[in-house]
């Protein structure tokens, strides 16, 4: 096998993208990467991408973090027991108010870490393929191939709209 | 008939990018002057520190005054901020986009400021950190049961997710700003939004994550300014201990913070050349969220008198009864007239589109719904159960010095920021093109 | 980028190693101490066997332990000394007046204001001098072996099954 | 509280402790350990000794036992051997520390110079000019004045001799409130002086004119604690037996206000309104004859006092002067007090006793027991010497006469022609300015003397502590004169003051010396505090010849449009008190102002003369005018405007100068009222008081029972509906060993401030002075609720003692973040003052309001932290303080049982208020002990307890006894 070779395809408009991509991946071309200025769900909707991770990482912090603030409300009840106004040394109605802070703050916490770990941030270098022009008002399309299919490729990303297309040797 | 603007990607972009730009000497002038009022609250702050809390006007049985309020104040503020940014983008409400930056920017300063005042009002505040668990010899904890721990759960997590959600929001703002600006700007810009590139796979993630931290932020805000609500309601004291606190306090902050969005936002929108993004759509939007929390607030205030009366409590009547007609007394009818009669004129849809109108509106809502937490928690403290021990607080200088520090403090975080990030989500204004170009051809028709 | 971390992670250490530093807990017990006389507690606790309440009598008593009086020192090395092959001890108490009044030792245990210790229930529960002094009798000048902090009182109170009301020691 | 009293033996200031005064912070305690070089068998370093001395505060001549820590004293309590006090203490006594370690008392010897100004100078030398001085002035006869007050008798016998020495006669005895007018009319009735005790709880109907028996008058602490039996109501139902009480006099002091009724009397006729009472009781055939009693004679002294015309002189309705009269001569046990200025209502009330039977039974007489010798010349016929240049040395001692003498006497002018003119005292005062010579005397607390409050209770003094400033027994200086300048020899053969008194002693008690000797009759009196013995009570009859004549009602007052009436402050009393802070700080129980001097107005006289709250307001009698600010009440008769006396210092130490005004500077001698006319002052001046309002809204604070509901028994409804039982959401809290609580009996509490000095003594809390004070910044941890009840059907006023409840379910508690406020498992509600941060939330939510913020950190100018208590952590700036039923002693109480391997004794514990209160109104115990004396009392008043704010179920440790009374309308 020679090596793949990477097609960018740069696009002006969202649907214009969306569509690009969608007709890439009916022609079987499946390792594809889009830089977007924007969280455009067509975009990734054309990708088909799986759901992200990250729910479950919120849930299972969540999760944690209602425990955790159960546990430190009672455990630290219990090491040295006080007693104020007559309540039950363990008085579960307020630690409900921690449990739910802490289960807040640990989920929102462990999102933004999943996040982070899955979307590869921080990031000191550029990706490979990566232009300024994508942060503002161009969708970037690469298509990974082999050498035999760019043709393909590129005639199908023009098709749809792209305003240039360009080929990189990875 | 004037073009109607089609604003597009690039357009945006430069828009929000012109506020990037190094400011003039006016905005210097402006940050140095609420930097001055942050100096002086500071020194008061010291002085107080070193001296005691005597030198403040609290007093037997005004233990808790302006700082308190400052506090509840600012936590309300909050609200609305992420109201704005997380319940509506729950609900998909496509006119958010243009304005939630600035209201969660609002967010984030007003927590933070929030935060400040319970330092500023406690009597030993180096001791500050004893009210946070960490693991120390003396074996002690904080006591879970009482309310002001839950506040500094509350806050602090907050604080946290605000700061993390206006921070999300600006990854890819802040992306873009670095690709448009060189040097120690793009330096700058590349470490706050962590070398963003928006590849599908980081808005995979991001998407995600954006959308559960909105889930989120929801129960939490509504779970603040309930818990701040509980500092109060979980007292014995008459006009404290009341049920409905929560709700109405969580109105309460909504409307104040949305009036505060306007006070911010309509002279920003100006200073800052945003008239094409944040339109009298947007604003009249805002004014109907202020209009109807204000129907919430005054009910609650009605609810409450009629609570008093059908309890027959007779410290509650009484405590109401002052409230009303006692020393007082102006302060509440101030607030009245402030918070129920005055929002009634955004009934006129005239009135929602007068940005000048709308601004005094606003600033006597931010005036009124102070006052709420003052006559509140000042007024119910002076009409206590002992007779004997009731007594009135008057502010101090070194108390209205702190208060004006909170609010220069707010305004030059906000200011800064302003300059300095994206004050205007541009990634979320793109995603929403056409609902913009929508808003701005019906404005441009109805202007017709 | 990684170096200004770096950096503000290393700041907020030397940061918060410094606070610690100089944040003084002027109630521990202090090392540092030196006595206006050498006196050796090894020598007469440790090898003479004088009980630690000959001298420090109010210790079953009272809240204090208190220091012997110039009477008790001077009563075993001026009149006994002969007997017993003691040190004759000439100064500086008996044959320089003055000096009898200017003894001043140096605290080595302190314990700040807002906390109430009473060595006599201690005394009482039968709870040795060492337990919280550490084994004087070796020492030639009294150092302290133990931290005494809150800590160090809690640990021994739940282990004994004594009040650990916080107003057993602070009112 | 058992009392161990040791051998009293000097003691060193710097005694091997550790614990020096304690400072607020971190900051370690003493760096220096300094041993003793032979050890006092007394004093143990961090344990207390007790050393029974007498109060000289006032005239009563308490016993008191002082506290020593470490040498120094840190609170005086009543001696409970002691007759008069029996344990108890009152507000001056307590503050009498202040005088002690006053931060102006007099450091060492002054001269006053040439320019008017005062400089150190050494003893010797001012000694050796007084003794030069002294034997030039004692080569001619009475040159020589001595002005002091009335002394014990060692210090009488002392000066009598000494002056006797110096070959004069002018032993002045000066005191400003001597009760002159009562040894008068003593002499109009019985032909002669004796010494009174009064016995109200052996009384049923009790009658004072002007008296202020529970304040200023007579013994307080004896009497309050006489009225508290009288006025506490046993036996609820029908044969409830419940004290009555008049109070005939121009304003509602405490003790009028805490008397049934309270009658505004036109000042002149008080003595009026008694004579026709005892008009009404012989026309009635009510009195009892007795031998020696003349009723024709009294009969026809009492015609011209017909019931109605008094009534409309006097302001008082003739049914009310019938049935007072009906009521006085038909109790079994009347007594008849009058505290008039005048000495006619002294006549009419001894009258009173004397016609009903109640001489020998609720008042008894003394033969007086003064040492032998030339009575002493009144402060008159001093000025007249001093006048005419007669005396050429003066030795003025612990009296004011520039101050409290009337300016008719122009003692200042008099005093200014002496040549030298020697001062004795602590702080120097008004008469210290006049003075060439200042010398600073020994404190009581630092002397030795004696007390002799009646025959039968001789109160021995003693030093407890040594002394705090370069200062000499007043005696010694008497010795030491008298050694170097009397002609002759023998006079004063001592060493010093205490080898004086122990001689007087071994003089005049060698007939009651047992067996043992005299030593140890010294000792033991040392131990006890003084020789308790048992005296008959003279055989008192009245004169039979009783003239009209003898009755002379004041006329100068009659028809007067406007009379002053200055009454001795309850705290500050003849303007001694001044200088303490605690006494300025504590608020004058009814009106409740502090650090000033006011005049009460009544309303209707409010709006003739056009004056408001606050007016500053010019009051002159013919002698000189004050300026007051205007405090309106209804409590004072239409026709007086009452002015307390004690203020108006201008010298006396930071504390009494330049505030409020002296009335003494326009009354007559030996008057406390006079005619005035008004005019308006030129502004304002704020009354600062503690406290908001005078009206409870009806709120169930002070509870209250009037005595018909006693009668029938009925406990009184609560408040609201009760709470559904169980009212409790959680398992109650177990104490495992102790729940201390107390009961407070509102019919007993006097409202005399007692406890709020002791209070302040025992707990370290600090004085902020008048503008904190007006800022809300007061921090004293117990306050007097006082109200004001308006309707006929109500109580004159309502007192109650408020402190920390100790509540089992305290609202402070569970909104505390970091268990500053938390519960002890003996059922205290503890402050842990060092884990306080200072959140203030716990006050926001305790309803009594009983906790204190410090805003600032306290300061106690030098030498008034010697006071401290050690064992209390001194708070400082940003905690909360508050009562904690004095844990410290309950610590230590504890302690001592722990180390005796047994358990506390009932009684053993006392917190300060407790122990300090005259009336035995608060008792303190232990709620699990059901035999506790505390519980005992809660048993036994079963229909009056109840508890404060109930309706809040906030459970508190304190129980208080509803006061029991009698509806002001129905008199």
């Amino acid at each position: 096998m020679s090596d793949p070779v990477r097609i960018l395809g740069v696009f002006t408009d969202e649907e214009e993208c969306a569509e690009g991509i969608e007709s890439l991946r009916r022609a079987g071309y499946s390792k594809l990467e889009v830089f977007s200025p924007i969280p455009s769900d067509r975009v990734l909707e054309a990708l088909a991408l799986k759901k992200s991770p990250v729910r479950v990482f919120v849930l299972v912090g969540g999760i944690l973090g209602a425990l955790s603030g159960f546990a430190l409300t009672i455990g630290t009840s219990l090491t040295w027991p006080h007693v104020a106004g007559g309540k039950p040394i363990i008085s579960i109605t307020p630690y409900i108010v921690i449990a739910y802070e802490l289960m807040i703050l640990l989920g929102g916490l462990s999102g933004i870490a999943a996040f982070l770990l899955f979307g590869r941030l921080p990031a000191a270098e550029s990706k490979i393929g990566y232009s300024e022009r994508f942060s503002g008002d161009r969708f970037g399309v690469w298509v990974t191939c082999g050498p035999d299919q760019t043709g393909r490729a590129e005639s199908l990303l023009r098709n749809s709209g792209a305003e240039e297309v360009e080929r990189e040797t990875a | 008939m004037a073009a109607v603007p089609q604003p597009d990607y690039h357009e945006i972009d430069r828009t929000v990018m012109r506020t990037l730009e190094w400011p003039g000497w006016k905005y210097w002038v402006w940050i140095g002057f609420l930097f001055t009022v942050v100096v002086w609250a500071g020194l008061c702050w010291v002085n107080q520190i070193y001296n005691g809390l005597g030198v403040t006007n609290l007093k037997q049985p005004n233990m808790w005054a302006m700082y308190i309020t400052n506090f509840v104040f600012w936590v309300g503020i909050a609200h609305s901020g992420t109201l704005i940014s997380a319940i509506l983008y729950l609900f998909r409400s496509r006119w958010r986009t243009a304005v939630y930056r600035i209201a969660e920017t609002m967010t984030a300063f007003a927590v933070m400021t929030a935060g400040l005042c319970p330092l500023m009002h406690l009597g030993r505040v180096w001791f500050f950190y004893w009210l946070l668990p960490y693991p120390n010899e003396r074996w002690l904890q904080p006591d879970f049961r009482s309310p002001l721990v839950w506040d500094a759960f509350a806050v602090s997590t907050y604080l946290t997710i605000s700061i993390l959600f206006l921070f999300m929001g600006l990854i890819p703002d802040v992306a873009t700003a670095r690709d448009e600006s060189t040097g120690w700007r793009k330096f700058f810009y590349g470490l706050v939004c962590l070398g963003w590139q928006g590849s599908d796979d980081q808005w995979r993630h991001y998407k995600g994550v954006y959308l559960l931290l909105a889930g989120l932020a929801t129960p939490l805000v509504i779970s603040v300014h309930s818990v701040v609500s509980w500092d109060f309601a979980m007292a014995q004291l008459p006009g404290w201990h009341s049920t409905i606190f929560a709700p109405y306090f969580v109105a309460g902050a909504i409307f104040s913070g949305c009036a505060m969005v306007l006070t911010l936002m309509i002279p920003v929108r100006k200073w800052l050349d945003l008239e094409d993004l944040i339109t009298p759509w947007h604003i009249d939007n805002l004014a109907r969220i202020v209009l109807f929390t204000s129907l919430i607030v005054t009910y609650s205030y009605l609810v409450e008198s009629w609570m008093a009366w059908y309890s027959k409590d007779p410290f509650e009547v009484m405590t109401f009864h002052e409230r009303y007609f006692g020393p007082y007394g102006y302060l509440f009818w101030l607030m009245v007239f402030c918070n129920c009669i005055v929002p009634l004129l955004l009934f006129s849809a005239k009135v929602r589109r007068n940005l000048t109108l709308l601004f005094i509106i606003s600033l006597l809502i931010n005036v009124g719904m102070w006052l709420e937490r003052y006559v509140i928690i000042a007024g119910s403290l002076a009409t206590n159960f002992m007779p004997s021990q009731w007594g009135f607080h008057t502010p101090s200088v070194t108390e209205a010095s702190l208060t004006a520090g909170t609010f220069a403090f707010f305004l030059m975080m906000f200011s800064l920021f302003a300059r300095f990030l994206p004050i205007i989500s541009t990634t979320e204004l793109k995603e929403g093109l056409r609902w913009l170009r929508q808003a701005l051809r019906q404005e441009s028709a109805e202007a017709a | 980028m990684k170096y200004g971390a770096i950096g503000v992670a290393v700041l907020i250490l030397i940061g918060g190693i410094s606070m610690a530093l100089l944040s003084q807990r002027p109630w521990l017990a202090r090392s540092d101490v030196v006595q206006p006389i050498p006196f050796s507690h090894r020598i007469h606790a440790g090898i003479r066997h004088i009980p630690c309440q000959y001298c420090h009598e109010y210790a079953r008593r009272s809240e204090n332990s208190g220091v012997p009086p110039i009477e008790r020192c001077v009563g075993c090395h001026a009149s006994l000394a002969q007997q017993f092959a003691l040190h004759p001890v000439d100064k500086p108490w008996i044959d320089h007046e003055q000096a009898a009044f200017d003894v001043r030792w140096n605290r080595v245990y302190t314990l700040p204001d807002f906390v109430r210790f009473y060595h006599s229930p201690h005394i009482h529960a039968g709870i040795a001098c060492q337990r919280c002094h550490g084994p004087v009798e070796t020492m030639d000048r009294v150092t302290p072996v133990y931290e005494i902090n809150m800590g160090f009182c809690l640990n021994c109170h739940t282990q004994r099954h004594v009040s650990i009301e916080c107003s057993t020691c602070h009112y | 509280m058992p009392v161990e009293v040791s051998r009293r033996s000097f003691l060193k200031l710097a005694a091997a402790s550790g614990a020096a005064a304690a400072v607020p912070g971190c900051k370690p305690a003493a760096r220096h350990l300094i041993p003793y070089v032979i050890p006092d068998d007394d004093v143990i370093p961090g344990t207390p000794a007790f050393f029974a001395s007498s109060c000289n505060e006032c005239a009563a001549g308490c016993g008191v036992v002082a506290r020593v820590r470490e040498g120094r004293v840190i609170k005086l309590e009543g001696n409970p051997v002691d007759p008069i006090s029996q344990g108890a203490s009152c507000a001056r006594g307590q503050a009498a520390l202040q005088g002690l370690y006053n931060p102006d008392r007099l450091q060492r010897p002054h001269r006053r110079g040439a320019d008017g100004l005062i400089n150190p100078i050494p003893w010797d030398a001012a000694m050796g000019q007084i003794n030069k001085a002294l034997r030039e002035a004692a080569a001619g006869s009475d040159q020589i004045a001595f002005i002091g007050p009335p002394m014990g008798p060692a210090h009488e016998w002392m000066v009598e001799q000494w002056i006797g020495a110096l070959n004069s006669r002018m032993r002045v005895a000066y005191a400003p409130l001597d009760g002159a007018q009562q040894r008068a009319a003593m002499q109009l009735c019985f032909g002669r002086e004796f010494v009174p005790a009064y016995h109200i709880d052996r009384a049923e109907v009790l009658l004072s004119l002007r008296a202020d028996f529970l304040e200023t008058w007579g013994s307080p602490v004896e009497l309050a604690r006489q009225y508290a039996v009288f006025h506490t109501p046993v036996n609820p139902g029908a044969n409830a037996k419940f004290g009555l009480a008049y109070y005939v006099g121009p304003r509602m002091s405490i003790t009028a206000a805490k008397c049934d009724y309270f009658l505004p009397c036109h000042p002149a006729y008080e003595a009026a309104v008694g004579l026709a009472i005892l008009r009404v009781i012989l026309d009635k055939g009510l009195a009892h004859p007795a031998p020696g009693l003349d009723m024709q004679a009294l009969r026809n002294l009492v015609a011209p006092f017909d019931p109605a015309a008094v009534a409309t002189k006097a302001g008082i309705r003739a049914e009310t002067i019938e049935k007072m009269a009906q009521q006085f001569g038909q109790a079994d046990g009347a007594v008849a007090l009058a505290g008039s200025d005048d000495e006619a209502a002294h006549v009419a009330a001894w009258l009173l006793n004397a016609a009903t039977g109640n001489l020998g039974k609720t008042v008894d007489l003394y033969e007086p027991e003064t040492p032998a010798g030339a009575p002493a010349q009144n402060l008159d016929v001093a000025v007249q010497a001093m006048h005419d240049g007669k005396i050429k040395v003066a030795l003025i001692a612990n009296t004011n006469p520039q101050f409290s003498a009337s300016p008719q006497v122009h003692f200042g002018e008099a005093l200014r022609k002496v040549p030298l003119v020697v001062w004795c005292g602590n702080v120097p005062d008004e008469t210290a300015q006049l003075a060439h010579l200042l010398l600073p005397v020994n404190h009581w607390v630092e002397d030795w003397g004696d007390t002799c409050a009646r025959p039968g209770v001789y109160g021995l003094r003693q030093p407890t502590m040594t002394r705090v400033v370069y200062s000499k027994p007043l005696g010694d200086i008497l010795i030491e004169t008298a050694r170097a300048a009397a002609p002759k020899a023998s006079a004063l053969p001592f060493e010093n003051t205490q080898d004086a008194v122990r001689a007087f002693w071994q003089q005049r008690f060698k007939n009651h010396v047992g067996a043992e000797g005299f030593d140890a009759f010294w000792d033991q009196a040392l131990r006890e505090g003084g020789y308790f013995t048992n005296v008959k009570p003279a055989a008192v009859k009245l004169q039979p010849a009783f003239s009209q004549s003898a009755i002379k009602l004041p006329e100068d007052l009659e028809g007067a449009e406007l009379i002053l009436n200055a009454f001795p402050h309850p705290y500050l009393y003849d303007g001694s008190g001044a200088d303490k802070p605690w006494l300025q700080e504590i608020a004058e129980p009814v009106s409740q102002i502090v650090w000033d001097s006011w005049a009460e107005v009544h309303p209707d006289t409010a709006k003739r003369l056009n004056v408001n709250k606050n007016d500053l307001i010019q009051l002159t009698s013919p002698l000189g005018t004050i300026e007051v600010p205007v405090h309106i009440t209804t409590g004072v008769h239409p026709a007086a405007i009452a002015v307390p006396i004690g203020q108006g210092h201008t010298s006396y130490g930071r504390y009494a100068r330049n505030r409020g005004a002296n009335p003494w500077a326009v009354l007559p001698p030996g008057r406390l009222t006079i005619a005035i006319k008004y005019n308006r002052g030129v502004g304002q001046r704020e009354l600062v008081s503690p406290v908001y309002t005078g009206d409870m809204y009806n709120r169930p604070i002070v509870e209250t029972m009037t005595l018909a509901e006693f009668q029938r028994g009925e406990k009184p409804q609560p408040w609201e509906e009760p709470y559904p039982s169980p009212s409790e959401l959680y398992q109650p809290v177990v104490y495992p060993k102790h729940e201390w609580g107390m009961t407070i009996d509102l019919n007993a509490c006097t409202g005399c401030g007692a406890c709020i000095a002791a209070c302040y003594a025992e707990n370290n809390v600090p004085f902020v002075g008048k503008e904190e004070v007006r800022r809300g910044h007061i921090m004293q941890w117990i306050r007097l609720e006082r109200y004001l009840p308006e309707t006929a059907d109500s109580p004159t006023l309502l007192t109650m003692p408020m402190l920390c409840q100790q509540c089992s379910h305290a609202p402070c508690e569970p909104v505390c973040p970091v268990f500053a406020a938390v519960h002890s498992n003996e059922g205290l509600n503890l402050q842990v003052y060092n884990r306080c941060i200072g959140t203030r939330y716990c006050e926001n939510n305790c309803p009594y309001k009983v906790r204190h913020f410090n805003w600032f950190k306290p300061a106690w100018p030098k030498p008034l932290n010697l006071q401290l208590n050690p064992d209390v952590t001194v708070r400082g700036a940003g905690v909360m303080e508050k009562c904690t039923f004095c844990v410290q002693r309950i610590r230590f109480g504890e302690i001592q049982a722990l180390t005796e391997n047994r358990n506390v004794r009932d009684g053993e514990i006392v917190p300060a208020c407790a122990e300090a209160c005259p009336s035995r109104a608060i008792t303190f115990g232990d709620m699990k002990d059901p035999d506790s004396a505390m519980m005992k009392r809660r048993r036994e008043h079963e229909i009056r307890v109840y508890k404060a704010l109930e309706p809040l179920n906030t459970l508190p440790a304190i129980t208080y006894l509803r006061q029991v009374y009698r509806p002001r309308g129905e008199v």
